[in-house]
């Protein structure tokens, strides 16, 4: 039943294109709040309900407000038209990069199809997704497969990961020169 | 009163955001707490579920006003989250190699003291991750709102007085 | 296979939802102030939480209601941060 | 050759939605003047190849990666879906950098279009 996801897609290309083309930056970014909506419907019936989730808490909450504190503490541009001009020269080159990735299609592997090398088809017999699928629970005792390569076959990976997210923290509050909790 | 000058000057007090946040906040946090103790089992986990106990916060502060917020919170608090989470985070792999594994090689725990895989996973997703999200969602969030002053300027000045207060 | 049958029913009727998703976008791209806008992603915000309930049935995965309880509890957080930033500074943001 | 073409377009749908979000978060990151857009135009570029390793992981018919599933079932792949979810919260802090970045900037020259930036910088 592929008719969500077309709809669906239909959906975040059209927030995605009014996103880029609103000129008041408020609206761009209520805007953009709706595409993560979306965003976070597709992930869900991709069968990804970990990142969905992430999608949810980041996107509902977060990223709106990081971008609305921002635009609070500097400006809004007051804007007569709607929407902006479209930038021909700045379409051709988009539109050229497109077409060279659209080549690339048809040497994709179809969405859902387990032929992919993902799967451990033809020479690879057992790739890590294969033995997590299959091991994780006996090796783990988690059931969610998801945290099991989180916190424990990947966890080198999360811990770069958590201290990236601990220095991004840190060179914010360098920029902005302030103890905040002082 | 320039622009830069801080919200706590204009907060306007609401009763429906303040009675909607007083309601919602403690399912939120209820919510982001067990997202991320039960990470293992369901989906979630510590990313998601300390993105939602920091939204708690800035939910909070939506409704009770930015600097009231932000001087409610203490400073120790936050950095006692963020570097705890880093050295829980590390303390664990170290652990695992003082036993005699590898860096997060939870197979030590297992060996030497019998308690499960399970829990140097949690003590990872609990303890390392979770604190260091939530503890940065803060950050970022009441960092942003605090903008930027340059130093030398009497809204400066007047916020560092405030914060000695307490 | 009835049961199947059920499955589809709910899928398309998740499917009609993200339609009528798509038909409330026109107020989006065309609400004339923000408010307008802001009204109408809330109102997609409450259209999600029924989308990923019907794909919680349809695909049969009771995990993905918690993804809809997060957009349930946390929805309203951008209506309240604009209005609040509205009240504040007249009317500029 | 037309219908081949809508049947490649059909299977890989995912794959052809990635790279319009790609192009339009490019041009947002090339023709928009304001500094903020520019940063929403990184994220949706983002967004798109968090799509991709998605739809990568992604198996027709099969169940989300909850394990131990019913034998002989498919389970949609863990490990790009962990790397997405690490991602994302990354993502978030980065933006965040970039929006401290954009308020220092505001801060500065008291603008955020880049063609009046350029200006003022030359003018130093």
């Amino acid at each position: 039943m592929s008719a969500i996801a077309y709809s669906l897609a239909v959906f975040v290309l059209l927030s995605a294109v009014a996103t880029a083309l609103f000129r008041d930056v408020l609206s761009a970014i209520v805007v953009f709040a709706a595409y993560s909506l979306g965003m976070a419907i597709l992930y869900t019936y991709l069968l990804a309900p970990d990142v969905a989730m992430t999608e949810a808490a980041i996107g509902a909450g977060v990223t709106t407000i990081l971008l609305l504190l921002t635009i609070a503490r500097t400006t809004r541009p007051s804007a007569e038209e709607v929407f902006e001009r479209v930038d021909v020269p700045a379409v051709v080159v988009v539109g050229a990069f497109v077409l060279v990735l659209a080549t690339l299609l048809p040497d994709m592997y179809a969405v859902g199809t387990q032929d992919a090398p993902i799967w451990g088809q033809g020479v690879l017999s057992e790739t890590p997704t294969v033995h997590y699928v299959q091991e994780a629970y006996a090796e783990t005792h988690a059931h969610n497969a998801v945290s099991a390569v989180l916190a424990s076959y990947r966890g080198f990976d999360t811990f770069g990961e958590a201290v990236v997210v601990f220095a991004a923290g840190i060179a914010v509050l360098l920029v902005l020169k302030r103890e905040v909790f002082a | 009163m320039s622009d830069a000058d801080s919200y706590g000057d204009t907060y306007t007090e609401s009763q429906v955001i303040m009675t909607a946040v007083k309601i919602i906040a403690p399912f939120t946090m209820t919510y982001g707490l067990f997202l991320t103790f039960h990470g293992t089992d369901t989906p979630g986990g510590s990313f998601q579920g300390g993105t939602i106990v920091g939204v708690t916060v800035l939910m909070l502060a939506f409704a009770f006003g930015i600097e009231s917020t932000r001087r409610w919170i203490r400073q120790s608090m936050i950095v006692g989250l963020v570097t705890g989470g880093v050295v829980i985070f590390a303390g664990t792999g170290v652990a695992t190699m003082a036993l005699g594994g590898g860096f997060l090689e939870y197979e030590a725990f297992v060996d030497r003291f019998g308690i499960s895989h399970y829990w140097g996973m949690e003590a990872v997703e609990v303890g390392g991750v979770a604190l260091i999200v939530s503890g940065i969602i803060v950050t970022l969030f009441f960092a942003t709102a605090a903008g930027f002053t340059p130093v030398g300027d009497d809204a400066d000045h007047h916020e560092m007085g405030v914060g000695n207060d307490d | 296979m009835n049961g199947e049958l059920l499955a589809d029913v709910f899928l398309g009727a998740a499917a009609l939802f993200v339609v009528l998703a798509i038909v409330l976008f026109y107020r989006v791209a065309a609400g004339p102030t923000t408010q307008d806008r802001l009204l109408a992603v809330n109102v997609l915000g409450t259209n999600t939480v029924v989308i990923l309930a019907l794909l919680a049935v349809g695909l049969d995965e009771t995990s993905f209601l918690d993804i809809a309880l997060i957009y349930a509890l946390l929805n309203f957080l951008m209506a309240i941060a604009i209005s609040k930033f509205t009240v504040e500074r007249g009317g500029v943001l | 050759m037309i219908e081949s073409g809508l049947e490649i377009l059909a299977s890989r749908y995912a794959y052809a939605l990635m790279f319009v979000l790609m192009g339009i978060g490019l041009y947002m990151v090339i023709a928009n003047e304001n500094l903020v857009k520019k940063l929403i135009g990184v994220n949706l570029f983002q967004t798109a190849i968090f799509l991709f390793f998605i739809a990568v992981a992604y198996v027709e018919g099969g169940s989300a990666p909850i394990v131990p599933a019913e034998s002989g079932e498919a389970v949609a792949s863990p490990l790009p879906q962990v790397i997405v979810l690490t991602a994302i919260v990354v993502g978030i802090a980065l933006t965040a950098v970039g929006l401290a970045l954009v308020v220092r900037i505001y801060a500065e020259y008291g603008t955020l279009r880049e063609d009046t930036l350029r200006e003022v910088r030359a003018d130093e």
